[in-house]
């Protein structure tokens, strides 16, 4: 499994919990503290568990999520 | 009946229930949405038909056809889509048919914005559609005269077989205040042999229609047409004067404005400036001989939109020149203050006005 | 002697100011004989269109509505909502009905108005002159396709009956042709089971026509029929495209 | 008199319905009242503010700009209003989220914690109506009676379980005015 | 280029080519298709476009498109077709993008007539769409000078970025008088960095939009509109004065009518009355100055249409009450004739004219 | 580090306006990822709608136009008649494009007019606070249907995709939707592929997707994705109703 | 074979010929004189061949054509 | 000095190109022209008349309501325009369509049976070109070779072979200006 690194640009969280849906490994949860806009916003809570496949990122509906991989030699 | 509290967009639909009108074609569009929405749940209730048409063009013409079956009905609509309805309008008032059409106007042009505006007064007083046409337009400032000009207006469009337009600013719109609706009416007493129901044993068949190939008679049908123009300016025009009687700078204003001014009116007289109101309440026909009766003892009017400029113009043709007429507008869903109508009046008062 | 064809009591006495050979004629006809045989003359409305059939109100003997172009659906819409005993039925060219009123027409389907829809296609604007209809085969000339109508330029005439028929709420469509006394008599059947459904309250229903526009094909009337056998009935089968039996 | 109130928040801190409540009461009592919404030009969340009038005589004008009292509910609302209090007029303050003072001197203000003594009696929801119960302690605009029973027309059957809850509200919201 | 001989319509067609103008979109309606017609020749030979549009309102908003893209391009269609096209018309004018609308004017309301008429003044200079805007609106009385208006009305609307109505009536559009295009010219000296083009390695994109959902954003919007309607105004009027230098009754009319006013004048003259014609050319701005220079001598002021009274209202406006004002008017598709206007040219000038 | 998934430089930096749980801000960045992926940027031009999505000029960094409601598909006409080298779509809402939009989107599709449609159904009029569209499912609430759609009053929902495939000049015809990771990857593929013909010149293409208003449907975002699975997409049926192999 | 009359409004008529060319039995013919409308109308010429079948009728588009039969008892 | 001329008949009988022809000649010699068509209400067939105007000064009103010179090839034509012919002016009738006699007296009138002559030559169509040939004998407007030049421009090179028959209807029309 490559290295992954998935980062949430919170203030741009909507807290509608689509990622935290979608992720397969239920690593997703919704902070207790309330963003600029009033939501609570979603992060990883077991980064090391991540399998990388993405799908939180393909259902952020606000571009919240970045993914960054270690590149394979 | 007692009063109740209701938002003017929903007092234009119960106010239309109670003059009798169960029927309804619209197509939804901010600032009047609540008024569709308050049909869509109220006349299904009482036997009568909403219907959300699939564009403000279909509405329209939606309208034209139950108005030719001679019932009473009613479609809404806010700046852009009142723009789509202008061919229909057209046909409407050429076939002359009663209906209400109700603009609860937004800011423009284009796509403008969903804030309250009056940038609609040429559209609705000089005939957006093609043609020699006039609607009644009706502008109420209250929600209980929503309630009265709503009733009124179903009364002059079967008087006149003519459409009415009820002319609104989305800040009247969303208001709530008291409104008392007295008793129920219809439209039972007016004549409808010309409607379009069905021949029924009838001899000749009934017959809707504006078009008249020959020139000779489309002129005589416009002749008739003017000849009903002239009357209703004679017999239905509506004004309200407040503090006018001494008034060296009368203020003339429409709908949500004219009730600002009156505030700024208050201020003014607080300062000892003779100021007063004139509000049209009908716009077409304007009322020519009431604002020159408001206008004896002034000495300049000041007109006040939420527009760059537009009722103005029918201020001056009704003084032809004898008054300086001067503006002030706030436009883009802008709504003049009071304090600002007051400095305008203040500084008319200080140009024009005599030695108090 | 006993009449067995005369003019049909829901027209009028109205010369009727179509060009020589033009269908509209017949169809207005077989439209008034149905209204006859089903006893529906005198609660029946019509809704005329913008096209060269604008004074069908002058020719029907029944109450009449002339609606804007393209609007007819609407304006019947506004008609059965408010009086739903009348029998209503519009009668629309192809430029009103296939072109500007494209949104009224589908709308109506949709919703199912109980109403009936007479639509004469006869490829072209007859009423202004004949220019290009959304219905104009290819390389047909017209005077705004010049040099014939071109894929290319305006995509394929639209079929009307078969845009239609996805509609649940299009109960009946028929296409059929005018062109010849059997098919005379087809478009006829359609016609009186369409309006027969709207009697019975089942919805929306259209019977689209093939018709012949001499003057603006620029042909002889009895060459126009050749146009329609050979070249409108290719592009446009004729046929029953939905019917109740296998509605909804 | 005329009195005319600014009611300013979130979308969603219940200004709307604490406006028409007061409008509710005073035509109740017979009073001349009008309410006008004002939505911010999001279309989603964002600002809402309401303005009141209620008065003994006829209502010129029901657009308020000047108003005699502002509820400000939250910091841009405060910002955006704090100047258009006439002089001489009341802010009232909702100090749970609300993080200054204000800068005026010729206003009368109070600062109501009301989000937090909602939260208390465990529902945020009725924070408006805690600042409600503070304005009417200081201005007697219209009755508590009067709020209480348009509530209950306002409150379809199935939620008057929350009235006293309400009720509730209302009095810790005169009872904070103590503490100012 | 030498003189030749066409219809009204197709040179409007011709002189929109000669203008660069390589894009038509409309939809067919008598009695202007001779232009699409001739245009869906012409277009194609010169690389250009005609599309048919599956109506007004679509074909305004084709123009919308196209107009965005910077390029010159035109729509055209008669009164019915023009109120269909109001909500886009509004548009343009709120994205303030540059185009020419053609109206050749029929008889109505509603239906109406096929023939000719001017009864769409109030819709072409008052905005038949919704919200503050105005079209620049010209009226040529001949077809020499519709080759030289839609020229000009090219320019026009680049230079303000605003659209032009090109307003005449069915008898102009049907008429065929010799014609000298003059020079081809292009918009190309005009700044189009606006377009929308795709962005092409520019760094910010270009947006065409009329919306401003915050009021202060809108009102601003507003105000500018409002200034280069001013400019407009100051700089931008034409008109046209006939004889009015001693003239004690100068008739006021535009297009086609101010010819027949013309003749009529001429007969005035013949019998010793010192009669004029003022014809303005651009009906926005209205040529007041113009109107004002040309009554310096005029005893009364007659107003003629082809309609129930529109233009009259900017006679009075202009003169705000200095001279007496009447209106003569045929409708319905009929003309009025010489000797018709020439009978109320002497009534007036028995009333108001001095002693001869 | 090398990063995998962020923000497509075809969207500027503004935030979304959208309610939490939109889809509209997931086909936003669907179609920008797209138009990166196939670098057509800096050569498009973007129609927005009137609907929720009537910011989306302020989204797309793209030179954009903001049409009449339901316009966008003359609008766009406009634009590539003009301009046939620009790559042009629109982004309509089913209010926009199924209801007062029809006619023009018909005719587009009709002409085969080479742009691409970006169609997002979510079965109401979300900008205007929840009215009916021609494609609120029966039963749905919504403001102006409170006690749930019914058939016999307002017909059937509208099935856009089957009734613009019964035109030859639609191109290419797809309806998918966003509730789940790989819808929203087959969503992208379709996209793709209609702006690919677009590129291609080969006529109109119109991506349907069903889409959330939880807003207006008053669901939680995580209900809504259910309610698109389960109910939408039960009338609505995914899939691809034109493609040019099987076209004209 | 019943017996029929077939009669033409000749006033009506705008000579289109849709008639004789739906005539089975050839027996309708134009005249050629001209009607007030300047058409030349059409017109039977050999009436006892008409087999009764209305094909003219049907064709008719202006309604000229009566057609009458001899009721069979 | 203005000319004008009011032509009318039914559609079909040419009206309209012998307007046209008369003005494209016009134009040729120089002249100040206009021509103004005006079809009846009936949308097919029905009447047709068109107005022509020649001058050597630039015409005020094309718009034609008192013809110098009225040109009618049928009863109706004739029956619409007699009235408003002016004062002293001509009227061409076309007798082989219109079975009476002018009532005026303070016109000059001639009687061409057009349609005759134009059978005679061979095709009705150039019936137009005899009233033409006449009134040209009688006012000379404009002059034969403009209009045969003109025709030359209007008539597409296939349809050249006409040119002549056209010429001799000319020629025919000035001769039956002898039989009057
Ligand atoms: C809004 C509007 N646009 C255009 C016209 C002009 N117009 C009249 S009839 C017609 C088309 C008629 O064609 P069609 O509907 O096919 O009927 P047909 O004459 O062929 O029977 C048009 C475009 C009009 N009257 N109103
Ligand atoms: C001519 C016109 N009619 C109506 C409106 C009001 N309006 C704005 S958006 C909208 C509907 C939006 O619904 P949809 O297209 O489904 O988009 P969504 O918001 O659901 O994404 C309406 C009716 C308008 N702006 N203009
Ligand atoms: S990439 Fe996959 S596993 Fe990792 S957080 Fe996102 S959804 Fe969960
Ligand atoms: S999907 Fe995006 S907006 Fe929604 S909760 Fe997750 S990160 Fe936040
Ligand atoms: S123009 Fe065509 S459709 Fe119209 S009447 Fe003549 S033949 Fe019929
Ligand atoms: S209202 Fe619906 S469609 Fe609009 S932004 Fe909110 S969730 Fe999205
Ligand atoms: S009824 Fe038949 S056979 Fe007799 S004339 Fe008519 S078409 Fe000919
Ligand atoms: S079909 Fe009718 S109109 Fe035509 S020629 Fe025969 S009788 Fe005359
Ligand atoms: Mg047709
Ligand atoms: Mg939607």
């Amino acid at each position: 499994m490559s290295k992954v690194r998935v980062t949430f640009n919170e203030e741009l969280c909507k807290g509608c919990e689509l990622c935290k849906n979608a992720c397969p490994k239920g690593i997703i949860e919704m902070a207790g503290y309330i963003n600029a806009m009033g939501y609570h916003p979603a992060k990883l809570v077991n980064p090391q568990e991540c399998v990388g496949c993405g799908f939180c990122a393909l259902m952020c509906p606000d571009l919240v999520i970045k993914i960054e991989k270690e590149e394979i030699k | 009946m007692s009063k109740v509290l209701m938002k003017g967009n929903e007092v234009i639909g119960e106010a239309a229930i109670k003059a009798g009108c169960r029927y309804f074609f619209g197509y939804p569009i901010t600032p009047q949405s609540e008024l569709p929405e308050y049909l869509s749940r109220r006349l299904p209730e009482i036997g009568g038909v909403y219907l959300q048409a699939e564009s403000e063009v279909a509405a329209i013409n939606m309208v034209y056809g139950a108005a030719a079956t001679g019932v009473r009905v009613m479609t809404s609509s806010s700046s852009p889509g009142i723009s789509l309805k202008q061919e229909g309008i057209s046909y409407i008032a050429g076939s002359e048919l009663p209906c209400i059409i109700v603009n609860i106007m937004r800011g423009g042009p284009g796509l403008g914005g969903i804030q309250p505006s009056q940038s609609d007064y040429f559209q609705a007083t000089r005939g957006g559609g093609h043609g020699d046409y006039y609607l009644i337009v009706l502008a109420p400032a209250s929600v209980q005269e929503i309630a009265d000009l709503v009733k009124k207006g179903f009364d002059l469009a079967e008087k006149y077989r003519n459409p009415v337009m009820i002319l609104g600013d989305g800040m009247l719109g969303q208001m709530m205040e008291p409104v008392d609706f007295g008793v129920e009416t219809s439209g039972d007493s007016f004549d409808k042999s010309w409607a379009t129901t069905g021949k029924n044993g009838r001899k000749k068949s009934n017959i809707v229609n504006s078009l008249y190939l020959k020139p000779e008679e489309l002129e005589v049908h416009n002749r008739e047409l003017e000849k009903k123009y002239l009357e209703i300016k004679s017999k239905e025009t509506m004004a309200e004067s407040y503090l006018t009687k001494d008034a060296e700078i009368v203020v003339a204003a429409y709908g949500m404005t004219a009730r600002i001014a009156k505030s700024a009116v208050d201020m003014a007289r607080e300062e000892g400036i003779r100021a007063g109101v004139f509000r049209p309440i009908t716009l077409w026909p304007y009322p020519e001989k009431e604002l020159n009766a408001a206008t004896v003892s002034a000495k300049g009017v000041l007109t006040v939109e939420m527009s760059l400029g537009q009722m103005v113009e029918d201020v001056k043709l009704s003084l032809n020149g004898r008054l300086p007429v001067e503006f002030y507008g706030r436009v883009g869903g802008m709504v003049p203050t009071a304090r600002a109508i007051f400095e305008e009046i203040k500084r008319m008062s200080e140009k024009f006005g005599g030695v108090k | 002697m006993a009449v067995v064809f005369d003019r049909p009591k829901s027209l009028t006495d109205a010369k009727f100011h179509y060009c020589p050979g033009c269908h509209h004629g017949i169809i207005h006809r077989l439209v008034a004989e149905v209204l006859d045989e089903l006893g529906l003359q005198d609660r029946t409305v019509g809704i005329a269109p913008v096209g060269c059939a604008v004074f069908a109100y002058d020719y029907f003997d029944v109450d009449c509505i002339e609606a804007a172009h393209g609007r007819a659906p609407a304006v019947a819409t506004g008609v059965k909502r408010t009086r739903p005993d009348t029998i209503v039925f519009s009668y629309q060219g192809d430029g009103d009905l296939a072109s500007i009123g494209m949104a009224e027409i589908v709308h109506a389907a949709a919703r199912s108005e109980n109403i009936t829809v007479i639509f004469v296609n006869n490829a072209i604007y007859g009423m202004t002159g004949g220019q290009m209809a959304p219905t104009t085969l290819i390389g047909q000339k017209t005077t705004t396709s010049p040099l014939g109508r071109k894929s290319e330029l305006t995509g394929y005439p639209i079929k009307v009956c078969e845009l239609l028929a996805t509609l649940p709420g299009a109960t009946y469509l028929a296409r059929t042709s005018v062109h010849d006394p059997k098919n005379v008599r087809q478009t006829k059947e359609a016609i009186k089971k369409a309006f027969q459904l709207q009697v019975e309250g089942k919805g929306f229903s259209l019977v689209e026509v093939l018709s012949a526009c001499p003057t603006n094909w620029h042909m002889k009337p009895v060459q126009a029929l050749d146009f329609i056998k050979n070249d409108m009935m290719n592009y446009f089968p004729l046929g029953q495209f939905k019917s109740p039996e296998e509605a909804k | 008199m005329l009195k005319q109130i600014m009611i300013a928040g979130f979308g969603g801190q219940g200004i709307m319905s604490m406006g028409q409540l007061m409008v509710y009461s005073g035509m109740i009592e017979g009073k001349e009242v009008a309410w006008i919404p004002s939505y911010g030009p999001e279309m989603r969340g964002g600002t809402a503010n309401c303005s009141v009038s209620i008065s003994d005589d006829p209502i010129s004008s029901p657009h308020v700009t000047e108003p005699d009292i502002l509820i400000a509910m939250n910091n841009p609302s405060l910002d955006k209003f704090e100047m258009s209090v006439k002089n001489g007029g009341v802010i009232f303050i909702n100090s749970s989220l609300i993080d200054r003072k204000i800068k005026r001197k010729d206003v009368k203000v109070y600062y109501i914690s009301a989000n937090d003594k909602a939260t208390e009696l465990g529902d945020v929801r009725v924070a408006n109506m805690v600042m409600l119960g503070a304005l009417l302690k200081i201005d007697k605009l219209v009755k508590i009676d009067s709020i209480m029973e348009s509530l209950k027309k306002v409150l379809s059957k199935s939620k008057h379980h929350l009235l006293p809850l309400n009720a509730q509200a209302l009095e810790i919201g005169a009872r904070e005015i103590g503490n100012n």
